[in-house]
């Protein structure tokens, strides 16, 4: 059955309230509005105002409440509007939520899932245009999810709510109108694993989120080309699962890492490190990335387009490294 | 919700139809913005203040030219009444580098120097911290500025305008917190939002003084304003002023307006800002259709000169993306 | 600031016999650490709460076993008065695996998952969140049970504190709000950190009832508790309580205390919460001298019971630091 | 002459507020309490309260606050307490001074500088030891700078306030007590470059902040063994000094980078990116990494040494990238 992948997200929502009434979606807008991007449209109807809760615009304190609740036995899932606004929650994720079980030797453990939107591509400038993937990445603690596939956004909430620990899932917002096959596999995708997508055998293309498909993109057209790349999605940002990336790599001997994130600092350096630590002598060539230029995202069509990873950049890229450049 | 009793205050003409032909501007510019969007030549986010020209209009009119303001992503009103060129803004919409801010921030960016319009901030709350450091400079400098700070009602349950007002009033700075209660953040009802839904005694609690406006009569935000920002300027410390409005056009361009009473929106819509002010200088013998009509006709003209200047305006070349991120001069 | 007029309230002999014994527990329990913090047994920061025990000692005692506690980094008295063994508490000062949180957290991070005891914070104001949400929880199972948040006076500058009080009162959520007002936040004193010194007035600006005890005499703070437990048990929403007190020591163990009067710590101490409470007890017959002592010294031998304790204790191993960092059985 | 880290950084602070009227300090405790490392002692007696500006605990208003004096033509030193209670004013710092300029089209810059204390060490537990330095090198439209030296500590304070754009400085806790000679090279310091602080041939130990003393005794030590390590200082950690960081590992075809920062997503993963982007050819073994491991920093000293970076570690990374391991 093809579905969006905004459709997904809401049938996993509706899914985990119908079944577990300890689950609940806190956040500005999940209700009468019906989310900002209307993910959580009619649930508001169907499970009533105590369980989609909409918050005042208090990022701070909401998704610490939303850490006190789990605390307090229920399962919330707590959406941020965007990842640029978890900026005024970074306090609360980090400080509480990520170390409250360890520095509690382990009497206590926090069963918060967080949503949010992340990254760019719709001319909505520089303080609404973040990816900030790393940054959670960074942090001991929680697990950070970026589906980036129908299945994905389908079948990754029921795993992260089963998960007793915090777990944070970025969903791209560019992929909401996205549509695609909903198959059987959802309902057993796991949260720990990375996924090949697409086989080949010259080089290995890693990428997460959004830049999943445009990795995909990519392969197809140096597939025209006569360089078969192999697509990765990370899936789970944290933790990293380096069995999946190593063997992939080790086959191909050559990885691109597609990240929207900015350069410097990147996701994108971390799977290049893992790649050199593990993998160094297997390679034919240095592990390269394609990633956001280092600028404030910028309105204009064009200057947003030039900002991001785009498809002729990652072909560059994978063609430079193949010594087709 | 009564039918406006409008101020008793009265205005010079002079200043009356310029707060008339202000609202006149802001109003046909955002209708035509929103005629743009639908052709895809604005894109991105685009907030309509519609409804709301009353507050801009009064307010920032309220203010000299050395002052400071800071505004939310509904800022067109604020910007063209503070003195930003149409042809500026419209070209920002457009994403063109004539515009006012290169065309890098778009419809909630709105940048001036020129009249010391500090953004155009997309953060909900995040002006109100800018505006307390702008009033510190001015306080530590010796200047008489003011800084005027906009922000919606929504804004009013961030820790960012706990956190500024108690610093602006501790520190006794020059600011003016103009609260822009549209009774709406998004979707959200301010009965939904706070505990405490009269936001002037939310703001009485810092020992802040208050204001509060009907923000469809323009006279009456500008009376209100003009006494604060005199009271401010005196070294009072800051003042808070609520002025009541209401948005007439959904949130975004991307909001279905499904959690609003169609007949809440038709009683509002009958307080527009505009006629109510129209009739009132009218009545008083003070404008004739004819000279409405005509400032109508030139706002029209001011429009469509701006989109025409937009239109042939030119894009960034790609080549300066990463111009500006950090000062050129200083690397 | 006047002799203490000792609260009107009477209590019943094991009441106030409890919480003399509490006071004193507490204040032989972090005269021992101030010690032990001389001869690096114990590090970090060390932050006492000599001179506010009658808040602990009043406050947590107004709670039931079921309710929650969360807690500040200045929570060796909730501790111990919450029933968390001085044993334990000792041992996680000592950074030992027979501390109350396996010897991670030491004096900021006390935790204790079967009295309820959520920490122990080290974030000014980061507790707020965290108890709204479990009195959520609460709210939302059903259950009456109360949630019990302390913090300084210094927190309520921050912006978790407006976002947490409205978010509280907004959904009428079972927390008590105690705000322990010791004057200052480190060096800052309250008028240097508030526009608005009396914060009752800040509370009730989110439509939140208040009360002010005097944090000193334990009675006062042991009634004012009870009645705002039993309020918020009812379910009338949270209720904002501000006891005054001091600190009698420096911030935590680095501040030299330079910021201070000494007149003014001097005139604090005449008004010292245990011998205002045993004086009363004695003058109204309840208390002997000799059963005053006994208790001091039942005190001194819990805590030399506890630093025997700690001293045996062992070390986490090293192999364990990767441990709890999620949960193990779901790895 | 010998002063601690605390008086270089003292005296810098007194200097800029002596030559400059617009300069001010601002930030919790800096004036009656004299700073919470007793960094800004005695100040408000020469200097005032208003330019030595205590705040209440308001970390997100009153960096904003810099923020605004900054563009409204004053030269704001912020003083967060530590980078733990930055987290609550990441917005203003991220959404604000860093995109500020670009998003305004060049019209307006902001010239604050943001101190912070960071860096764990002092078993103050897992919310009061964090080292997120590569959060904030992740950020375009900011400086980033560790000063590690006595003369970093002195120097790099005049050309951050000379920055019209904002800087952030991290100073290590654990360096405040820490005594070495100020030099007259203090007046000259520069905020773009790397520096080399001890020659070495056989490998190049890449540090920053608190991580360069332990680098240097780990050189030390390893010299003992016959291993002669050079030692970079990052110094600057946005933007990075690629050409002194590939010149070093040119000419010792080894690197390891240490970090206090967690592994994973770290500052050291970045430096391993470039090395392997501009120097992959030139290497004899992979890029390495010391770093702190992936949990909360516990309280109990014996966890806190095994959590963090130490030099035994760094040797033992060392000896087997050169085969002695
Ligand atoms: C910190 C933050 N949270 C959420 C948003 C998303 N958002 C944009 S506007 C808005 C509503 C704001 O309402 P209000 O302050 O009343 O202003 P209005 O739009 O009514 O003018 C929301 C939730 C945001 N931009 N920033
Ligand atoms: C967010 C944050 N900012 C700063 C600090 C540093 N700090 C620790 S305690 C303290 C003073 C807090 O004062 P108050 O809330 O009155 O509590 P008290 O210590 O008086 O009990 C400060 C500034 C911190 N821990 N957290
Ligand atoms: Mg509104
Ligand atoms: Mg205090």
């Amino acid at each position: 059955m093809k579905i969006t992948y905004r459709e997904a997200v809401r049938q996993a929502l509706h899914e985990a309230l119908a079944a577990d009434p300890r689950v609940f979606l806190m956040g500005e807008d999940v209700g009468r509005y019906g989310g900002s991007y209307a993910v959580s449209k009619g649930l508001l109807d169907e499970f009533g105002p105590e369980r989609i809760r909409d918050t005042p615009l208090s990022e701070l304190a909401f998704v610490g409440a939303g850490i006190g609740a789990a605390l307090g036995g229920m399962r919330p899932i707590v959406e941020v509007m965007t990842v640029n606004f978890s900026l005024l929650a970074l306090d609360q994720i980090v400080n509480t939520a990520a170390l409250y079980r360890h520095m509690s030797g382990g009497q206590f453990s926090v069963p918060v899932v967080i949503r949010m939107a992340t990254g760019a591509g719709r001319q909505l400038a520089a303080q609404h245009s973040h990816s900030l993937e790393n940054w959670y990445a960074h942090v001991p603690g929680i697990t950070v999810l970026a589906p980036a596939t129908i299945d994905d956004a389908r079948g990754m909430l029921a795993p992260a709510l089963a998960d007793p620990d915090p777990v944070v899932i970025f969903e791209h917002a560019l992929l909401y109108n996205f549509e695609g096959e909903l198959t059987d596999a959802a309902r057993a995708v796991d949260i720990r694993s990375a996924k090949v997508l697409r086989r080949g055998s010259d080089v290995t293309l890693i990428a997460y989120g959004g830049t999943v498909w445009k990795a995909l993109d990519a392969a197809d057209a140096l597939a025209a080309e006569g360089i078969d790349a192999e697509v990765l999605d990370l899936r789970v940002l944290r933790p990293l699962d380096d069995a999946t990336i190593m063997a992939s790599v080790r086959r191909t001997r050559r990885a691109v890492v597609v990240d929207e994130g900015w350069r410097t600092g990147s996701l994108a350096a971390e799977v290049m490190a893992r790649i050199v630590e593990q993998a160094f002598y297997e390679l034919d060539a240095p592990p390269a990335r394609v990633c956001s230029e280092e600028v404030p995202i910028p309105y204009a069509k064009h200057l947003e387009e030039a900002a991001l990873p785009q498809v002729p950049r990652i072909v560059a890229a994978v063609r430079r490294l193949v010594g087709k450049g | 919700m009564n039918e406006t009793l409008l101020s008793p205050v009265t205005v010079a003409d002079d200043v009356a139809l310029g707060m008339l032909r202000d609202m006149l501007r802001i109003r046909r510019f955002e209708e035509r913005c929103a005629d743009l969007y639908g052709q895809m030549k604005i894109r991105g986010f685009l907030h309509l203040y519609i409804g709301e020209e009353a507050v801009a209009a009064g307010a920032v009119r309220a203010l000299l030219p050395g002052d400071n303001v800071v505004a939310t992503y509904r800022e067109h009103g604020h910007a063209l009444v503070r003195g930003v060129r149409a042809d500026a803004v419209m070209a920002e919409m457009y994403g063109k580098q004539e515009g006012c801010s290169r065309g890098r921030g778009g419809s909630m960016h709105l940048f001036d120097a020129a009249t010391r319009l500090f953004g155009g901030n997309a953060i909900v709350g995040g002006g109100l911290p800018l505006a307390v450091g702008l009033a510190l400079a001015d306080r530590m400098q010796g200047t008489k500025r003011v800084t005027a700070v906009f922000f919606g009602e929504g804004a009013v349950a961030e820790g960012a305008f706990h956190e500024s007002m108690n610093l602006a009033a501790l520190w006794k700075l020059p600011v003016v917190f103009f609260c822009e209660n549209n009774f709406y953040a998004m979707g959200t009802a301010l009965a939904r939002s706070e505990s405490q839904t009269d936001l002037c005694v939310k703001a009485a609690a810092f020992g802040v003084p208050t204001r509060k406006a009907d923000g469809m009569d323009v006279i009456a935000v500008h009376a209100a304003a003009s006494e604060a920002v005199a009271q401010v300027r005196g070294g009072a410390g800051p003042v808070f002023v609520e002025c009541q409005t209401y948005r007439y056009r959904a949130h975004s361009m991307f909001d279905p307006d499904l959690y609003r009473d169609k007949a809440e929106v038709e009683a509002w819509k009958k307080r527009g800002p505009i006629h109510n002010l129209s009739n009132r200088l009218k009545a008083e013998g003070r404008l004739t259709e004819e000279a409405f009509l005509e400032l109508d006709a030139e706002a029209l003209r001011e429009v469509e000169a701006a989109v025409a200047f937009a239109e042939a305006g030119s894009w960034e070349p790609v080549e300066d993306l990463a111009r500006d991120v950090h000062t050129e001069a200083a690397r």
